[in-house]
């Protein structure tokens, strides 16, 4: 069972727990993102994330369940936000449950791995005195 | 034929549009878009990468274009 | 930054994860241990949790300073139960907050496994015909 | 000389008390404890393994045991 969503709207940690929460679950293991105040010792005033939101639900789904093929794991949930986020806030969070617990750990690194390098979402760094896409140039 | 293209994060700032209607000649491929992307945007060759996705999946370059497409740029992605 | 709870009432995971936020975290790795329904096919009713609790808290302590010594972390919490615990129930949270993810996944690992391996806390199962303490036969 | 005797889990199960005191000859080594407890408690051989700690620490065999030490059988844990 996954659950997949793209928020506007400020993520939920204990909703993502309970939905993986399981009797046949040893383990559930958590990632969540945190919005950091410093990239390469520039000072992060707040981000802005972007995404194709169709593709990007339709590829996170496909992550979840190349991890549910993987990893012995149970249920899994992606939640990611969009628009702006202030320091500290959660642009993802990932939790994930299994039997044991080293399933856990791997499928939502897994997750978060792959999320990072396939998922159509884009993100801004504001800074006082300008703003960059992260990642776009080399 | 008509596609739809749709443009993200900085290909969005240099297409100027996130949405607007593409013309192609019949039996393009994603390469032709690419190679005439890249001659009206010369400044797209300046990322570090940039995926072509159709409708809604990541596009080999010989993958054969149709009318009515959505075809969307996929520069280097950073969520998470 | 160490927090470090034997605790005899139900776990609450959002304060473990509100100890280890900070504004210079990226990542924050949670785990979660839940009670199983079965263990070798058995169905299990409950379990109780026993600690030798001086000890026990000695060695979380010491096994959070040895994963703040390895890993490049900020801040990790180490709740633990002790007493009875329905199906469902939360035996120990772990909270790992990072500059980076990997480093947060890793110490997080890390803490359970060495957890599981020195921290003086015994489990019982209990099943519908009997109970058992894990790991005490070969 | 007298210690403190802390028994957890199956140990507790099997000398009957989490907590009493023990008496040995002055200068004794945690070995000499170990077996001293095989001979009064021969079940706590069949256990996957048995470590013992000294004041709240995990203790070697050769470790020597003074007045008041507070000593804990430790059975396989199983915490987490």
């Amino acid at each position: 069972m996954i659950d997949i969503q793209l928020l506007s709207t400020p993520l939920d940690v204990q909703h993502c727990i309970d939905f993986v929460t399981s009797d046949a679950a040893g383990a559930v293991n958590v990632f969540i993102g945190t919005v950091r105040n410093s990239t390469k010792g520039k000072r992060v005033v707040r981000l802005e994330f972007e995404a194709y939101e169709a593709m990007a639900l339709l590829e996170m789904k496909n992550i979840a369940r190349r991890a549910m093929e993987k990893f012995q794991v149970l249920k899994i949930a992606i939640h990611h936000r969009v628009g702006t986020l202030q320091l500290g806030g959660a642009p993802v969070v990932i939790a994930v449950s299994a039997p044991h617990r080293h399933a856990s750990f791997e499928a939502c690194q897994y997750v978060i791995d792959t999320l990072k390098e396939t998922v159509p979402i884009w993100k801004k760094e504001i800074f006082e005195d300008g703003e960059v896409w992260v990642a776009a140039h080399p | 034929m008509k596609l739809t293209l749709l443009s993200f994060g900085i290909a969005k700032d240099i297409t100027g549009q996130r949405f607007r209607e593409w013309e192609m000649p019949d039996g393009a491929k994603v390469a032709g878009l690419r190679a005439q992307l890249a001659r009206q945007y010369p400044i797209l060759n300046e990322l570090s990468a940039l995926r072509i996705a159709v409708n809604s999946e990541y596009a080999g370059e010989d993958m054969a274009l149709k009318e009515g497409d959505e075809v969307a740029l996929i520069p280097p992605v950073s969520g998470g």
